[in-house]
């Protein structure tokens, strides 16, 4: 008797919840008007945990651009409204994210997530609705091997090419003055273990012997050890694929046993704002690569810089470039193609736009090959006197390349 | 040569940082037979504090230790009265796990609402300061916090065996009934025990604070090699945990140098799933695990 | 009553039996080289002053507790350090001192809860079996609850409890049943339910072995009385002979 | 042999009757039993049929492809909950690391249908009972020893799983995540195959439940029910207690991957992160706990509530952080004032106002029995008052 109580109380538990689920559909359908209402543009952003940071980063760049092209007669004559999710860094909330997105608010157009591990499954959701896919984040390698004809990476490189100028200045020094041993230590994370192996690779062509090659988890705070074979090594160079907080670590760690490498790159870290103030005066001569700088000179950059530094009190930074990169791309597709809806036909005829053309943008004139890599390379900034300046390719050069680093 | 030199030495640092960590975690089991899931969310939070005290005062990490001991002391007791004992004698094992572990959810949620997922680092004017040992350099920081956990597990020593409240709490931990029967407020002595375990919390995350980034999810990352840290050791035994952390700690450094940092952070696991295959009630530790 | 304790020696066969069993707890010995034998088809009892390690023992005999070392054997085969579900499938059927049920589970459910055979047919057949049910029945309404087995065992009162417990053990079938103090915190009456529910299963075949304190009830229910004191045997036999032995009394006073 | 005249035993008052209990009160209970079997059994046939069309239509009834998705995520809980229960609900054994299985069992079959060109159902089926076979050694080391262990050996699976998967790149995809290929061709477009994952789902958890309630109904399961209860008392009882706890373990590893599994063939993306994750493995304590661990359908509704009610705070209140806290605050009430789940909780609420039921119910006999169980328990094998030498006398001898 008490099983029938049990089983009835499931029952209808289940069944007022299915109903419940029907509910929550309601009222947010506005789907597919392609009249004058705003052009809406769904995007998901890990808004809390582990990437929120940068993620928060990328929500700011969206935000100003959006505001941007409203103030500056919208896109085809229609406002922009963006429709931001959080996936609380969460791959399969991003799939879900999207799919809502697409299905339930019937948004025009989809911005890209931020962090290589979500913009895969996201890319997904994108690719079997048919819809253009736009990211600002997922620069590693394997992301363009997918097979997804629907995506583009609103960069100027891929992270296996960040540090191309840097290896093509040591390839440019005679053979004596090459350094002759590397280290490196890379986050077990697609986009930073691109970053140094790009380089490695290079490096390992031109006859610099690797002595060490570490590959640590994401979580790790402990870097002694590292440092410990990273010191013991002597290598000339020591490279870290790296994300922010572990190259701090690091570099703390590496001071600690007095390992004075002849040069040091970092990829992202350096040109966080916050970098110098956690590691003082011992920055100078740490290279980074990176893929935006507010002082190039690339048509539009200035018009961002001044937008967003007025904005938001603070220049942007990549993160944020990269966002506004991103709208620029999917805005010229659209002003091209003359349409913004959710239909797979203009979908992809926008696809097929950006295959074929070049898009003017602050990181520079950007197209892609047919995987969606695009085909630049990134500059190289390094700190000279106590600030990070851009020092590679030399026609860009804000300061001489040094060679020798000083002693952290 | 000096590489091996270094990782040893390094080994006995870290050894010394576990062990602190570890003691708390096997004084629940002791008292209370309570797998504390939320023992690393604690030292995180204490860690958040240190690094929040430093970053709105300026002064020194370590003078945080005068408000979280005692602050962690008495959340201990709380929790110890209000929470666990409220469970049942005859699923306390299981549904504490439980219990702690939302606890754990919590402080890792408020600690993300409150300081964002953002990872923090302590700034420290001396962090990159190291003094040299026979060719091996020793942190400055990380021999800060070896001291601190050398003074706190020899003050946790000196409680458990010279004063009354130590005598009754390793009756308590030994015989449960047997204490009772002596007379002993065996409910009231598992308060003061859980508070004295999260004491040691506080300390050892500031000790973690000192040379480490803190974010609000790395409590995971601390627990899997406690926990294997106190069975190796031998559940409810505070030596066993300090000799097993020491071993386990040098092996993970020393064998760093082959595998590589994730490869070799798989030692914790390996030697908790051949004690249990073994020797469950532990290497170093007493007997109440077999039963547990 | 001590028709069959007055002929000893000639027709008791030895069921259970220890020799030197010892267990230790830290710098506790609680059974000392215990070397002790029960008779079987009898009603064996032990007794001893508190503390004087008959639970401990009890429980090292069931595979509950390891012994450090010494030997157990049940009608000459070696049981010593056996699990207790093995020890429980040889034919030894056993109670616990505060009584012992599944709180959350109904009474008939707990009957069903022994098991007397591991053949996967056997373990994978639908407990609630018509035959299986019938037994039980039988079985509860010979301790005397029958009316309650659809009740959840933790809300029936602790004297329906006991019982619950004793018809448990019996759906086992054992040949051997350890009572540990299976008059402890019941009132009289139920104390003398008990007590011909042992002699009527006793006279069935069935061999019991009692720890108890309830003298009365021990002498007058057994056929051999062993006597424990820190650990080992201080003296055995009829309850006529222990009663009257000085080391007993010296045991129970502590001089 | 001996003559069973006992001079009390013809006392009147009925020796079980102790001062608060009244056993002559519940004549109910059984003509309640033996009248009623009929309806009883009709009424579960109808209360099956219902649930069964409700899952069924909700694909139709799901107003557009996300709420379909959603769907799709809350069965292949429900799927995991279930399968977490078979050892959680039944041995009473919580294990918070039940992501390793799953985690295992999506790795496997995605390796699987990469590597060698089985048909994803078959390599579905094979992942589940590779990691069946891996299960064995596990329960072999965490089941030896009870309570504490287990859970501890749980938490520790998922993290080394999540470094290994993490690191062996080569053949796991490392952090880069693993694309698993689809089970359907192109032509089956997204909505299509959200509504077919949800019928499969739906089988597979029929399938599950079948077996909970076939385990539950034999010898088999009234021992684990027992060892839920009181392991050591079990075991005297005869109940290879080992044997039946690793067995449990085993059945449950193994449902668990086959959710994974088909779960991975939905998704189609595998990051050790997010597979080898402690929270997910907590999700389905919580989901079964607050269901009704005890409750065949409670791991089911639990799945239900809280996949329900993840989506609506994330709608209601977005970007905050408080999801974390939210569950953590949620499972610590539920340990705290509701360890029975929902359905027990709501049908003792409906007996207690139905008249017929409430005589059986004697709660202060009932909470006398739970604590003196609770002070047996606390030194059930130290024995601590038979150990110590104390010199406290029996009532025959004091002086």
């Amino acid at each position: 008797m008490k099983v029938t109580m049990h089983h009835r109380l499931g029952v209808l538990a289940l069944a007022s919840c299915l109903t419940l689920t029907g509910c929550m559909s309601s009222g947010s359908s506005s789907s597919g008007d392609d009249g004058d209402g705003p052009i809406t543009i769904g995007i998901s952003l890990p808004l809390t945990g582990d990437f929120s940071e940068p993620g928060k980063g990328v929500q700011r760049g969206y935000e100003a651009w959006a505001d941007y092209v409203n103030e500056n007669g919208g896109l085809l004559g229609r406002d922009v409204e963006l429709k931001i999710l959080d996936d609380q860094s969460n791959a399969d909330r991003v799939a879900s994210d999207y799919e809502k997105l697409i299905n339930q608010d019937g948004v025009d157009l989809v911005f890209g997530p931020f962090s290589t591990r979500l913009v895969v499954p996201a890319a997904q959701v994108a690719k079997d609705y048919g819809f253009l896919f736009v990211e600002p984040a997922g620069a590693a390698e394997e992301v363009f091997t997918q097979g997804f004809d629907n995506l583009f990476y609103a960069a100027p490189a891929v992270a296996d090419d960040h540090y191309n100028y840097l290896a093509d200045a040591i390839e440019a020094l005679p053979e004596a003055d090459r350094p002759k041993t590397a280290a490196y230590a890379a986050m077990d994370d697609p986009f930073a273990m691109g970053t140094a192996y790009g380089l490695k690779t290079r490096l390992e062509e031109m006859g610099v012997e690797t002595v060490v090659d570490e590959v640590y988890p994401p979580n790790t705070t402990d870097f002694g050890s590292i440092a410990a074979k990273i010191a013991d090594s002597k290598a000339d160079v020591v490279v870290g694929g790296t994300q922010y907080q572990d190259a701090v670590n690091m570099i703390v760690a590496l001071r600690q046993l007095n390992y004075q490498p002849k040069m040091a790159a970092f990829s992202t870290a350096p040109t966080n704002p916050e970098f110098p103030e956690a590691i003082g005066k011992e920055t100078e001569g740490i290279l980074s690569p990176t893929g935006y700088t507010p002082e190039a000179d690339y048509p539009t950059n200035a018009e961002f810089v001044e937008y967003y530094t007025e904005k938001n009190g603070t220049p942007p930074a990549e993160d944020e470039a990269n966002a506004w990169t991103t709208g620029q791309v999917v805005a010229a597709a659209v002003e091209a193609v003359g349409c913004a809806d959710p239909d797979p036909e203009c979908q992809q005829q926008l696809i097929d736009w950006l295959r074929e053309n070049e898009v003017d943008t602050v990181v520079g004139p950007l197209s892609w090959d047919a995987e969606g890599r695009p085909e630049g390379a990134h500059l190289i900034q390094q700190y000279v006197d106590g600030k990070i300046r851009i020092v590679l390719p030399e026609d860009a050069a804000e300061a001489d390349l040094i060679l020798e680093k000083p002693h952290w | 040569m000096s590489l091996f030199f270094q990782s040893v030495v390094l080994g006995v640092l870290l050894g010394g940082l576990y062990a602190l960590l570890a003691a708390g975690l096997t004084l629940y089991f002791g008292v209370m037979r309570v797998v504390m899931i939320a023992h690393s969310a604690f030292l995180i939070l204490s860690a958040y504090l240190a690094w929040w005290f430093t970053t709105e005062t300026g002064l020194d990490p370590l003078l945080s230790l005068v408000v979280t001991v005692p602050l962690f002391f008495v959340a201990g007791v709380l929790m110890q009265r209000l929470l666990i004992s409220r469970l049942r004698p005859a699923t306390l094992t299981m549904m504490s796990v439980l219990l702690t572990f939302s606890v754990a959810l919590v402080i890792e949620g408020m600690l993300g609402f409150v300081f964002s997922g953002t990872q923090r680092r302590i700034r420290l004017p001396y962090s990159g300061d190291s003094l040299e040992l026979f060719g091996a350099n020793i942190a400055v920081v990380k021999l800060i916090a070896f001291g601190l956990a050398a003074v706190s597990l020899g003050a946790l020593f000196l409680i458990l065996k010279k004063t009354q409240f130590g005598q009754a709490l390793r009756a308590t931990i030994q015989h449960p009934d047997a204490a009772r029967l002596i007379g002993i407020n065996t409910d009231r002595i598992a308060g003061y025990g859980f508070g004295l375990g999260l004491a040691t919390a506080a300390i050892g995350g500031t000790a973690l604070a000192l040379d480490s980034t803190i974010y609000p999810s790395l409590h995971w990352h601390w627990i899997g090699p406690l926990m294997a840290i106190i069975v190796v050791g031998g559940l409810g035994s505070i030596p066993g945990a300090a000799i097993a952390a020491m071993l386990l700690g040098l092996g993970q450094s020393l064998l760093q140098i082959p595998l590589g940092t994730t490869w070799a952070q798989t030692i914790f696991y390996l030697a908790l799933f051949a004690t249990l295959m073994v020797r469950p009630q532990g290497f170093f530790g007493g007997r109440l695990a077999q039963r547990f | 009553m001590t028709e069959s304790a007055g002929s000893t020696a000639t027709d008791t066969r030895i069921g259970l039996a220890t020799e030197g069993l010892t267990k230790r707890y830290g710098g506790v010995t609680a059974v000392d080289g215990a070397s002790v034998q029960f008779h079987h088809g009898k009603v064996n009892a032990l007794i001893g002053p508190n503390g004087s390690g008959k639970t401990t023992f009890f429980n090292c005999v069931t595979g509950m507790i390891k012994p450090d070392s010494g030997r157990a054997t049940y009608l000459g085969d070696d049981i010593t350090g056996k699990a207790s579900h093995r020890i429980a499938r040889a034919g030894i059927g056993r109670s616990f001192q505060l009584c012992r049920i599944f709180p959350r589970m109904t009474v008939m459910e707990n009957m069903l809860v022994a098991v007397r055979s591991t053949s996967l047919r056997h373990v994978l057949a639908p407990s609630r079996s018509a035959g299986e049910l019938d037994r039980a029945r039988e079985l509860l309404a010979r301790v005397g609850i029958d009316h309650l087995e659809n009740s959840e065992a933790r809300d029936i009162s602790y004297g329906q409890q006991k019982l619950l417990e004793l018809a448990g053990v019996l759906m086992a079938d054992p040949e051997t049943i350890m009572l540990d103090e299976p008059a402890g915190g019941v009132n009289p009456a139920l104390i003398d339910r008990i007590a011909s529910l042992v002699r009527d299963l006793n006279a069935e075949g069935k061999t019991f072995l009692i720890v108890e304190h309830n003298m009365e009830l021990v002498m007058s229910l057994s056929d051999h009385v062993v006597v424990f004191d820190r650990g080992r045997q201080i003296c055995e036999g009829p309850p006529s002979v222990v009663q009257n032995d000085p080391r007993v009394l010296e045991a129970y006073l502590g001089i | 042999m001996r003559n069973a005249s006992d001079p009390t035993s013809d006392s009147t008052s009925d020796p079980t009757s102790d001062s608060t209990s009244d056993p002559t009160s519940d004549p109910t209970v059984r003509t309640d039993a033996g009248s009623r079997g009929r309806a009883v059994l009709l009424a579960k046939g109808i209360g099956l049929l219902v649930l069964a069309a409700a899952v069924l239509s909700f694909p139709s009834l799901a107003p557009d492809a996300f709420i379909l998705s959603v769907g799709v995520v809350i069965m292949s809980y429900a799927v995991l909950a279930t399968s977490w229960n078979f050892v959680g609900g039944f041995t009473g054994y919580i294990s918070l690391g039940h992501a390793a299985y799953s985690g295992l069992g999506a790795y496997a079959t995605a390796l699987l249908v990469i590597h060698t060109s089985l048909n994803p159902w078959v390599a579905m089926l094979l992942g589940g009972l590779l990691v069946a076979a891996l299960a064995v050694p596990i329960g072999i080391a965490s089941l030896r020893v009870r309570g504490a262990s287990f859970v501890i050996v749980s938490i520790a699976m998922v993290l080394i799983l999540l470094l290994v998967f993490q690191s062996w790149g080569e053949v796991t995809g490392g952090s880069n995540g693993l694309r698993v290929p689809r089970p359907f061709d192109e032509s089956v477009l997204r909505p299509e195959q959200h509504e077919r994952f949800f019928y499969l789902h739906v089988a597979l958890l029929a399938v599950a439940l079948l077996t909970w309630w076939a385990i539950d109904r034999s010898r088999f399961g009234t021992g684990l029910k027992a060892i839920r209860e009181d392991e050591d008392k079990a075991q005297s009882l005869g109940v290879p207690t080992f044997n039946y706890k690793l067995v449990a373990f085993i059945v449950s590893a193994f449902f668990t991957a086959l959710g994974g599994g088909m779960y991975a063939l939905w998704f189609g993306f595998l990051d050790p992160i997010f597979q080898f994750s402690i929270l997910v493995g907590s999700y389905m304590v919580l989901m079964s706990l607050l269901g009704g661990i005890r409750s065949l359908f409670g791991p089911l509704l639990g799945a239900v509530i809280v996949g329900y009610a993840v989506e609506f705070f994330k709608n209601q209140y977005g970007d905050t952080q408080f999801h974390l806290v939210a569950m953590g605050l949620l499972l610590g009430i539920v340990v705290l004032f509701m360890p029975d789940g929902i359905i027990p909780a709501l049908s003792s609420l409906i007996n207690r106002f139905s008249p017929q039921a409430a005589s059986i119910r004697e709660v202060s006999a009932g909470e006398l029995a739970e604590q003196r169980r609770a002070a047996a328990s606390e030194g059930k094998d130290l024995d601590a008052t038979e150990a110590e030498p104390t010199d406290s006398l029996p009532e025959g001898a004091k002086r």
